[in-house]
């Protein structure tokens, strides 16, 4: 059905599933996901710690190691299929074409080489260029990050920055080779609100400037509610609900995604106790069977141990879950 | 910086006094020196002549005394054996045993690191846990006793290496060294693997460990995140991390070598530092082993020292001198 | 046929090569190397002209030695009579010594020349000890020696002798390196280049010759004898040796420190009864120890003096092996229980040492003698014998000048300090007939009649069984096959001795 | 109560693979059960374990007391393995240089090996460990004082120590193990001070504090048992290292009386013999103190595997 | 029952208007000191100096019986540091903490081990706060054995007790801390706080570790056990929205400084200061949507070497020069709340 195709999307997952085969089972942290990226776009992953949210991110720029591996499912970047490219194609395609900040900024940035140093390793993987060339690109790249004083900075070790400053040297690094993809995993949760917020402005302004699309993965709503142009839910490896962020989070149709939202104290009345959820993620070693969820929902029936597929519930909105809940 | 080298100063001196005391005591407490110089047929009051001129019948305390007031002189004793200053005597064997003990060293850095590199890198394949398997192995061997065997195969029985001694030597910067000439590189061969054994095993080991940890880190991943290439990221950034706490260890180790010498120079009667203390304590040479000794924490106070500039070089995040690490 | 360069291991190294420095029989070796005495010991200790032509008692106590002539030091200066009286005037003069040469020069009351090769020695006492004392004085040159310090013979700037060697380097710890001395009196020795390296590690030094290293190495230990004598690129060269093994008691305290009963209480000191002493020497079988221990490399011994030595008694059998006569005279000397002593030895000091002890232990079980082993380092063993900390330990004696009176002054006349008898009497045996046998033959001038007394004074003191003989132990060394080696009993190790075979 | 969070009854469910039921035992069996998944480990564990049996009945099932100096004859001296004595027994391994039946002194000398290395490096370990926990609890000026004092200890090489405090001390097994206690206390304490002040860091010593615990309490039960881990990995590592150099000393003269030879001391007293041919009397003990320390050594690397996957030595 | 161990009844009868916990311009420093060489350089004129970090300082509180304290700021500006100077695990370097009317501060021999059971924390980390190798039975009833509170062989029912109070199965007495989820560790550490029957619980950021839903387990938790115990709370976090859940009155840190204190109402009503006015900005909300972001400019100063005069002022949007010379007062600005701000609009 390629009838008026809406702009290509720059990435296509498609029933992604990556597991871990260790001795004490498979871990079956991806499971069946599908999703896809616009030019432009801004995706945000959310779902609790341990939902799969990384394990999605690093499996899409072909990094799962052994014990870990795809077990299933394509991943498309600009048309290209990924999942079947040798080490060395998908390394010639990271921090090129894709690229991933970390979580940690305290820690992803090699303690030992000068921040000059380290741009000039990730262009110099893609492109040869003079180490002076390197460092003037490096030092745009800051600039434009907002870093001040950048070309000084170049010769800093990272442990001479701050957290947020270190962000912000990773995040100018994942762009400097003008990838049409970035996968920002929880880049600013081990940071301040005032710094997150700086580093958020930044990457809205750095989205719309260019047309690189942005996958944020994070735990918090609120950044997605800020942020993000469509959202998806993630639990226990599966992404549950998906859709434009208005219609997810206005109008949350899995009990899940509600039951994240009405977690969230900010609203309530204080004092109050919570709407909350029972019990915690299972382990991705035995998963429940059918809705994963299930065993904590408080709407949940023997119907809900069947496999369940993805519904459209509105435009472009996906809800994995029999019993949606009402549309407001 | 300025604070932290003289702070290593004060500290080494303080070890020095320490171990000058602990050694008058110590070999005062294991006899007469007399007693083992002299010829037996000397009789009573020769003996007592002895002990006088070589200052054995004052009290211990004034002995050592009169040993700080002269080492403060620069003059730490004259060899009771030889009648050598104790000082030079140490001097003169001194480039054998670091030229042994450098050798051992760098055999032990050649051989490990890259072993262990690939042991760490390619965890799980046969080789690797032959390389570990070795490394154990090279742990659990008694240096003499390898020492013993090398001798006998190499030596005795094969007949391909000398097995005594340095050979020839040639003199550069105003020292013996055997390892510039033909001959001397044969000498040396067996005594510094033999020191050198139980290094190459450490050093798998901690460069096995090292990349092993290495290799899990967050810089690591978005390295690998950012395209950059295999070789590329060995060289770059995994092996500069990893030489860090190698580097320490190599000092402290060298240290070691340098210590353990004691038993392979007896045994190759390789005439360096080593086999002088075990004939010095043997003659209850009092000068010569605190001499020694002297010599030897001074070297190690050195040895550290150049360890923890190294150390500040290759690792950015240290500061030096901040005694609260 | 042999190369023109000889590498020669030795077991212990010099202390140096000043050859006054310390008297000591290894220096003196690598002293002898470059160095000649006036009268010399050959292989078989018997005195011999070296720098003296001759030697003649004019009367007096004065010696009248005629020098060799036509004799030129390694500078081609000649040596004359100036040179000995220098040497004379040095050798008990050295500072620092540790081991002094004074007692070789005490003797002396006065020397001078008579003519450039003509001297006459005064002498204290009226006997030919000075003899055997000039044998341990290597004679310098006045020239080169004069206000030289020891740290001038070690760098080789007065290391100038009349010897068969020339001194090229030393290092303490490394090797002494020689060149043959082309003038020597003697004739030139086959070698141009000589090396002594000392190796004391054992198998180290053998190793080092199976592997080629070196060419003649001393002092073979006895595990390794048999495999070098079955080697055919060996050769072996064999003497007795100066040293005589032995056990020494605390023959004086009451009770000593080490002996107790069976059961721990104090007893008596048992070894203060000769019976006792008796007993333990018949219980020792030394054929056995020296077969089973020594590869037959000694001989049983039942005095100090070996049986080349002048003085030595041959009616003192060698010691005899009866367990069964050793039980019941510790039965009659009240002792049929035993009791229990330990027996101390050094590890690294002789032949076997610490196996010997062992042995000697098995042997004194046998006999009902409860025994416990101690060894330790030399280093250890000797101050402790000397601070008298032990009741019984086995030791050896070195009669170096090759005559009886030595070991009997050293070893068992009563200690005296001021008269300086007995330094080496450990066990404080005392017997007056012994002590005064021993003085009377020490300066009785006559060789033969001190020869005699001394032997008589051996009779009385091992019929006492003052210390218990073991055994006499043997010199070995050991070279490559087509080289040739002259043995010598007083152990030193000189590069003359060594030539090609033919 | 209204539900908290977990409906009451519903076993609750954990995450991580661990999911052992509490008990100690329990806890030592998947121990056991991951140690084995090295072969090579397991087959370690198995020698040394014989090893120690062999050391623990040495005197039960020793064909001969070799310390016993009354049934030891010269008359057997370097017997060659296989042969009979004069009394009839055959010496499997051969004998020594002073008539020793050889199975039985290594047998006697592996348990002397093993006890000097076992108990000093307890004892050790005891020490050091007393001595990292004080000063890394304690802090400040004593701390560094403390720590100072171990580094001198450590930057001097412990085969120098031992030598010279062996010979001050004279020989014995006692004095050995003094001597390699001296050598080896303050690896233990830099060891458990290294992780001590990790874990004084930690939140549950603060809680323990909170909680108005005292000193004691706090040190004994909640730092030392987070701190063992490293140490019981350090203590294999020098177990073996002990063993070996006790092995070295008596090599070198010192150690072990004559009379009660360690596998170090059979060995040096046998090397002599290496040359002659009596190859048996050096090679055999050689070949025991290897196995045990190799045993030694892999037991303790499969400890450190399991217990601490980063540690660097 | 819990509620027996009250050693408390009758000091509760004397009670006079002093506050019930009451810090007074407490200060706390923590000094790296120089070796002994570095000193004798810095007096030969050398640069060497004491490194000294100023986590709090001037800090003046008081908390009424049975309410939560709120205390907010960002990364290092000293809130943990006040808690456990409340708590007793720090001394104060100047100033005092009084609880009940007794001096209780670290170093300080005010008060008994036991009487200082009635304060007792709970911390942000839920897996380092509790000892790995202990079992949960231990972890809860150790403190009360301890104090003789209970007989050891009281313990399992003591336990079971308490973990059915925080909502934990009691089957789980002999496990230990690994085996559990984050949630359910922060419950085992507040039910080991709750051992000791405490009256002040200090909770040093309990939830910032935890998931969104199990975060508001543990605040539906703490809700109800500060009701049914009558509690008094000072409650650190960073997250202003739990903050404003739970506490009824709020203090927001900058730099070791008090800058605001307000009733939790008018606080979220008007921020007064700058920086609160920043920091309300900048907290995403959901319901405000997708929006453009203004971010506060420049980064936290390092604690070693604050700013001149009000710390605030080099990121301030509203800085004056006077800012940067004198640092302001706690300025009253009505309704019993203070800020410390030279704005003449406050
Ligand atoms: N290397 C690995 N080996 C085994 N299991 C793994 C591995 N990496 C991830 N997992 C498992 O996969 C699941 C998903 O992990 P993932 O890191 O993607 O979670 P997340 O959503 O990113 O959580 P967080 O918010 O904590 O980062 C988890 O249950 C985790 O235990
Ligand atoms: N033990 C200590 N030694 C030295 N400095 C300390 C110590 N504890 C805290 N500090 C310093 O005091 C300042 C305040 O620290 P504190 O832990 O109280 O901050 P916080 O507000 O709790 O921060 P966070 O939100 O990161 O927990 C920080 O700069 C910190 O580096
Ligand atoms: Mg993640
Ligand atoms: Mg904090």
């Amino acid at each position: 059905m390629n009838a008026m195709p809406p702009p290509q999307p720059v990435l296509e997952v498609e029933r992604l599933s990556t597991v871990f085969d260790l001795r004490a089972g498979t871990v079956r942290s991806v499971n069946d996901v599908s999703f896809s990226l616009k030019r432009g776009e801004i995706l945000g992953i959310v779902g609790e710690s341990g939902s799969g949210k990384s394990v999605t991110g690093l499996s899409v720029l072909g990094l799962i190691e052994p014990p870990g591996r795809i077990a299933a499912g394509s991943i498309r970047l600009e048309g290209r299929e990924l999942t079947t490219l040798g080490d060395a194609e998908k390394r010639k395609l990271r921090g090129n074409a894709i690229s991933m900040i970390f979580q940690d900024p305290m820690t992803t940035l090699n303690p030992v080489l000068s921040i000059g140093r380290q741009f000039f390793e990730v262009i110099n993987a893609h492109r040869k260029v003079s180490y002076a060339a390197a460092l003037d690109e490096a030092e745009a790249a800051l600039v434009q990050v907002g870093i001040p004083a950048a070309r000084e900075r170049l010769s800093s070790y990272p442990h001479e920055l701050s957290g947020g400053m270190r962000q912000r040297v990773c995040i100018a690094m994942s762009l400097i080779n003008k990838p049409a993809v970035v996968i920002a995993d929880e880049p600013t949760t081990a940071l301040d609100v005032t710094i997150q917020a700086q580093i958020l402005y930044m990457m809205q302004n750095l989205v719309r400037d260019s047309d690189v699309s942005l996958i944020w993965v994070t735990h918090d709503l609120s950044v997605v509610a800020g942020l993000c142009d469509r959202v998806a839910v993630m639990y226990a490896g599966r992404i549950v609900e998906t859709g434009p962020v208005e219609d997810v989070l206005g109008n949350p149709r899995h009990p899940y995604t509600r039951g994240l939202l009405d977690s969230i104290p900010g609203d309530a009345e204080p004092g109050r106790l919570l709407r909350q959820v029972p019990g915690t993620q299972p382990s991705p070693l035995d998963l429940p069977q059918g809705c994963s969820f299930r065993p904590r929902c408080s709407q949940a029936r023997d119907e809900c141990r069947n496999e369940l597929t993805s519904d459209q519930v509105g435009p472009d909105h996906f809800v994995r879950c029999l019993f949606k809940l009402g549309g407001d | 910086m300025i604070a932290f080298i003289i702070q290593r100063v004060f500290q080494g001196a303080a070890v020095v006094l320490a171990m000058s005391l602990i050694v008058f005591v110590g070999v005062y407490a294991i006899g007469d020196p007399v007693e083992i110089l002299i010829n037996p047929d000397a009789d009573q009051q020769t003996r007592e002549a002895v002990r006088q001129s070589l200052g054995l019948d004052k009290p211990l305390w004034m002995q050592y005394l009169y040993f700080v007031k002269s080492a403060l002189h620069g003059d730490l004793g004259t060899s009771f054996v030889f009648n050598i200053p104790a000082i030079q005597l140490i001097l003169q064997r001194l480039p054998a045993t670091l030229e042994l003990a450098l050798t051992a060293t760098v055999l032990a850095i050649l051989l490990g690191i890259p072993l262990g590199l690939v042991s760490g890198l390619n965890d799980k394949r046969w080789y690797s846990r032959m390389i570990m398997a070795g490394s154990i192995l090279g742990f659990s061997l008694p240096t003499f006793w390898v020492g013993l065997i090398l001798i006998l195969v190499f030596g005795v029985w094969l007949g391909w290496l000398p097995v005594y001694g340095r050979g020839d030597t040639v003199r550069f910067l105003g020292v013996e060294w055997s390892i510039f000439t033909l001959d001397g590189l044969r000498h040396i061969i067996l005594p510094a693997f033999n020191l050198a054994l139980f290094k190459i095993a450490l050093f798998i080991r901690l460069t096995r460990a090292g990349v092993m940890e290495v290799v899990n880190q967050d810089y690591i991943r978005f390295a690998n995140a950012m395209g950059i290439k295999k070789a590329r990221l060995l060289w770059r950034h995994i092996l500069k991390n990893i030489m860090i706490p190698i580097v320490t260890v190599i000092g402290i180790e060298f240290g070691s070598v340098v210590a353990f010498a004691v038993v392979t120079e007896s045994i190759f009667n390789w005439p360096g530092m080593g086999k002088l203390i075990i004939e010095s304590i043997n003659h209850l040479d009092r000068p010569v082993i605190v001499a020694y000794l002297m010599v030897i924490v001074v070297m190690f106070v050195i040895i550290n020292l150049l360890v923890d500039l190294l150390y500040a070089g290759l690792d950015p995040r240290v500061r030096l001198g901040s005694s609260n690490r | 046929s042999a190369a023109e360069d000889v590498v020669i291991g030795v077991r212990t190294e010099a202390a140096s090569v000043d050859p006054h420095f310390s008297y000591v029989a290894t220096s003196k070796a690598a002293v002898t190397n470059i160095f000649d005495t006036l009268i010399m010991r050959d292989k078989d200790l018997q005195l011999a002209p070296a720098l003296a032509t001759s030697w003649e008692h004019i009367g007096d106590g004065v010696w009248e030695l005629k020098l060799r002539e036509g004799v030129t030091w390694h500078d081609g200066e000649p040596f004359t009579a100036e040179d000995v009286l220098f040497t004379f005037e040095r050798a008990p003069n050295v500072p620092n010594s540790p081991a002094p040469f004074g007692q070789f020069l005490s003797q002396i009351s006065d020397a001078k020349a008579v003519d450039d090769h003509t001297i006459h020695i005064t002498t204290r006492n009226p006997s030919p000890q000075v003899l055997f004392d000039l044998a341990e004085v290597p004679i310098i040159s006045k020239h080169a020696g004069e206000g030289a310090a020891t740290a001038d013979y070690n760098d080789g700037k007065a290391t100038i002798g009349t010897g068969p060697f020339k001194f090229v380097s030393w290092q303490p710890g490394g090797a002494l390196k020689l060149a043959r001395n082309d003038d020597y009196w003697a004739g030139p020795s086959e070698f141009e280049n000589i090396e002594i390296v000392a190796m004391p590690n054992d198998a180290s030094r053998v190793a080092a010759l199976l592997s080629g290293d070196v060419d003649l190495i001393d002092a073979v230990p006895p595990e390794s004898y048999e495999t070098l004598e079955n080697n055919d690129g060996v050769e072996i060269w064999k003497t007795p040796d100066v040293y005589t093994a032995y056990l020494h008691m605390d023959t004086d305290r009451e009770v000593s420190p080490f002996i107790t009963a069976k059961d721990g209480s104090e007893i008596k000191n048992p070894l203060l009864d000769p019976k006792v002493r008796e007993a333990l020497s018949l219980a020792i079988n030394r054929q056995a120890i020296i077969d089973r221990l020594m590869n037959g490399l000694a001989q049983p011994a039942g005095q100090l003096a070996g049986p080349t030595m002048t003085g030595f008694n041959p009616d003192i059998e060698p010691g005899a092996y009866d367990p069964e006569k050793a039980k019941a005279l510790l039965a009659e000397a009240g002792y049929e229980d035993g009791f229990k002593i330990t027996l101390h030895g050094p590890n690294n000091r002789y032949v076997a040492d610490a196996q010997i002890v062992q042995a000697l232990a098995q042997m004194f079980e046998r006999i009902g003698v409860a025994t416990e082993v101690e060894t330790m380092p030399a280093n250890i063993f000797f101050p402790r014998g000397s601070n008298r900390e032990f009741s019984i330990f086995f030791l050896a004696w070195g009669s170096a000048q090759g005559t009886a009176w030595h070991g009997l002054r050293g070893v068992l006349m009563t200690y005296d300090k001021e008269k300086g008898y007995g330094p080496s009497n450990r066990g404080r045996y005392s017997n007056p007939e012994v002590d005064r046998l021993t003085i009377e033959s020490m300066s009785t001038f006559d060789v033969d009649e001190a020869a005699r007394l001394s032997a008589e004074a051996a009779g009385v003191a091992f019929r006492d069984f003052a210390i218990i003989p073991m055994h006499y132990q043997m010199n070995v060394w050991a070279s490559k096959d087509g080289f040739e080696y002259e043995p010598r009993q007083d152990q030193m190790t000189l590069a003359y001795g060594l030539s090609s075979q033919q | 109560m209204s539900d908290l969070g977990l409906n009451s009854g519903a076993s609750p469910k954990f995450t991580g693979p661990m999911r052992a039921l509490g008990e100690r035992s329990e806890r030592l069996r998947n121990f056991l059960l991951e140690y084995a998944h090295s072969p090579i480990a397991v087959v370690g564990g198995g020698i040394l374990v014989l090893l120690l049996l062999i050391a623990i009945f040495a005197p039960w099932i020793a064909p001969q007391n070799p310390y016993d100096l009354a049934s030891l004859s010269i008359l057997d001296a370097r017997l060659p393995p296989g042969s009979e004595s004069y009394n009839g027994y055959t010496h499997w391994l051969g004998t020594d240089g002073v008539g020793r039946d050889l199975l039985s002194a290594i047998m006697y000398g592996l348990r002397i090996s093993l006890s000097v290395g076992v108990l000093s490096s307890l004892f050790a370990l005891l020490i050091g460990m007393f001595v990292g926990l004080f000063a890394a609890y304690t802090g400040g000026r004593t701390e560094n004082i403390i720590m100072r004092i171990v580094d001198l200890q450590m930057s001097f090489p412990a085969i120098l120590i031992a030598l010279i405090l062996l010979a001050i001390l004279g020989r014995g097994a006692e004095k050995t193990m003094i001597a390699l206690i001296a050598v080896q206390w303050a690896y233990y304490a830099r060891t458990v001070r290294a992780s001590a002040l990790v874990e004084r860091e930690r939140e549950y010593i603060e809680a323990a504090r909170g909680q108005r615990l005292g000193h004691f309490r706090i040190v004994s039960r909640h730092l030392l048992p987070n701190c063992f881990a490293p140490l019981l990995v350090v203590l294999t590592v020098q177990v073996a290292h002990a063993i070996t150099l006790e092995a070295t000393l008596s090599f070198l003269g010192i150690g072990l009386p004559e009379t009660q030879p360690s596998l170090g001391l059979l060995i040096a007293n046998g090397y002599q013999y290496l040359l002659s041919g009596s190859y048996w009397i050096s090679i055999f003990p050689g070949v025991a103190l290897l196995i045990t320390i190799l045993s030694i050594n892999l037991v303790g690397d499969r400890l450190r595997e399991l217990l601490n996957p980063g540690m660097r030595r | 029952m819990l509620g027996e161990i009250d050693r408390t009844a009758d000091k509760k009868a004397v009670q006079t208007a002093a506050p019930y916990v009451e810090i007074r311009n407490a200060s706390r420093n923590f000094v790296q000191k120089m070796s002994p060489v570095e000193a004798l350089l810095s007096r030969a004129g050398m640069n060497y100096s004491d490194r000294v970090v100023q986590a709090v300082s001037d800090v003046s509180l008081e908390i009424p019986r049975g309410t939560a304290l709120g205390v907010v700021g960002e990364s290092g500006c000293g809130k943990s540091t006040l808690g456990r100077m409340a708590a007793g695990l720090l001394s104060a370097t100047n100033g005092e903490v009084v609880f009940d009317g007794e001096r209780m501060d670290a170093g300080h021999a005010g008060m008994s081990a036991r009487d200082m059971l009635r304060v007792q924390m709970v911390f942000q980390n839920p897996m380092a706060s509790l000892n790995p190798r202990q079992k949960v039975v231990d972890i809860v009833t150790e403190a009360a054995v301890y104090h003789g509170l209970i007989r050891r062989r009281e313990r399992q029912d003591f336990a079971a007790e308490l973990l059915r109070e925080v909502g934990l199965p009691p089957d789980v007495l002999n496990r230990l801390p690994h085996q559990f989820s984050g949630g359910q560790r922060q419950r085992i550490g507040i039910a080991r706080a709750l051992s000791v029957s405490p009256e002040f619980l200090i909770c040093d950021e309990p939830v910032a570790a935890l998931d969104v839903l199990i975060q508001a387990q543990i605040i539906n938790l703490l809700l109800e056990l500060k009701e049914r115990r009558k509690l008094t709370l000072l409650f650190i976090s960073h997250d202003l929205g739990v903050v404003r859940h739970i506490c009824d009155e709020v203090v927001v840190m900058y730099l070791g400084r008090i800058v605001e204190r307000a009733s939790t109402a008018d606080l979220f009503a008007r921020p007064v200061h700058p920086y609160t006015q920043a920091l309300f900005r900048e907290i995403p909300r959901i319901r405000s949507g997708r929006r453009a972001y203004e971010p506060i400019s420049g980064e936290i100063p390092s604690p070693l070497s604050p700013p001149t005069g009000c710390h605030f002022h080099p990121r301030c949007p509203c800085v004056m020069d006077k800012c940067s010379v004198d640092t302001p007062p706690l300025i009253p600005v009505g309704n019993g709340r203070v800020a410390r701000c030279w704005l003449p609009s406050l």
